[in-house]
């Protein structure tokens, strides 16, 4: 099973776990991302390349799957704007081997919080806005995976 | 005559006031480095957004690719800031 | 946040996942163990001791809030007669740090399957029945953290 | 008389017929692994669970211990065969 959604609506988190549950491997690791407030921030704005985004994160699906004994991944990713507490991102993996499931979960959300082609706005209370900087540690973090 | 389109996002996108255009295609032997050269040139929001390609990172018909890759055959290139992800 | 749950029933893996969602860290890992079925499997059973494991996995569960800098973590464990695909074990993690999230996750499921006081007993079509043996690989990983 | 618990567990249990019993309270120098030494020359059920104490693992009072550990004035003593966790 390969699953990969890039959508503007939330997603149920229990029913993707409970699809990669029933493919009979034993073990589901998942990693939901999810806005987080503070510093008045009232909105997450996601921007994305939609030519290049499927494509993508697709590709680094079929990595993963190469890399680890998978029965199954689940890569869904919210654009347009998010509220604190809002979920972001998802990434769901169904192995017959936990340290399967577990490294290829953390693999694909390093990846997808480093390469996938997103761009962050916050919007603060009063107006003000302000892009997001891309952070060094997660393209180093990513790296980390290459050889 | 053929075509290329470009595609900006995020604050390269805002400077430049537009998400899209499409432009004559230059000579293969031209990189995205020459583009982003020649784009900047025209002042403004492009001169803004442009004028440091460090601050840049480009794709290559879906493809991420370094400045000083070659455009050739290609019918869309994407200029914007490091990714930041989900 | 703290939750750790030995219980005959099964769980609404969602439901965990909003709780660890609604702490505002920013991310949440999980696994989720299913019993595996295969070589004519029709239900594990699992038997626990009783007095020692909430405060067994009480305790390992304060240890990787102390290891980790963790806004909450779910622990679940079944017992009882469980049959292939019934959710046995959840483990759920919130941070503001995804690599603490998914490393914590990792290290409370190595001791969850290595050394929480719990034994599987396998009933086959046919009557027959075999007690599971530990399995030193999971003994090694559990001890991989030690240090 | 100050009584010990034993409790037993999984294919343990299953041998020796029972799944809780009292004794008397031991010296307190001895081991754990003198009570089982003490309980399988019982014989029947009870050697074939704890002849072999390799093949053991225990907790004195809901704490895992190792086998030559002293049982002290604990009032649980649980033996049973390696975890097979979750």
């Amino acid at each position: 099973m390969k699953r990969v959604a890039i959508q503007a609506e939330d997603f149920d988190v229990g029913g993707e776990l409970a699809a990669l549950e029933a493919l009979g491997g034993g073990g589901v690791a998942s990693f939901t991302g999810v806005v987080r407030g503070g510093n008045g921030l009232v909105a997450l704005e996601l921007e994305q390349y939609p030519a290049m985004t499927q494509a993508q994160v697709g590709r680094i699906v079929d990595e993963a799957m190469g890399r680890w004994p998978l029965l199954g991944v689940s890569v869904i990713h919210r654009f347009g704007r998010l509220e604190p507490g809002a979920r972001i991102v998802f990434v769901g993996t169904a192995s017959r081997h936990r340290t399967a499931a577990l490294e290829s979960c953390a693999f694909l959300i390093d990846w997808m919080k480093s390469d996938a082609p997103f761009w962050k706005k916050e919007h603060f209370a009063g107006g003000a806005t302000q892009w997001v900087a891309a952070r060094d540690e997660d393209a180093v973090k990513a790296q980390g995976w290459d050889s | 005559m053929a075509m290329l389109s470009i595609v900006y996002f995020a604050w390269v996108r805002e400077a430049i006031g537009r998400d899209e255009e499409q432009v004559e295609r230059l000579d293969p032997g031209r990189t995205v480095a020459d583009l982003v050269a020649m784009l900047a040139a025209r002042g403004g929001g492009y001169a803004e957004a442009l004028g440091d390609t460090a601050r840049l990172r480009a794709a290559v018909d879906q493809r991420f690719v370094p400045m000083d890759s070659l455009i050739g055959e290609a019918k869309e290139v994407a200029l914007f800031p490091p990714v930041t992800g989900g």
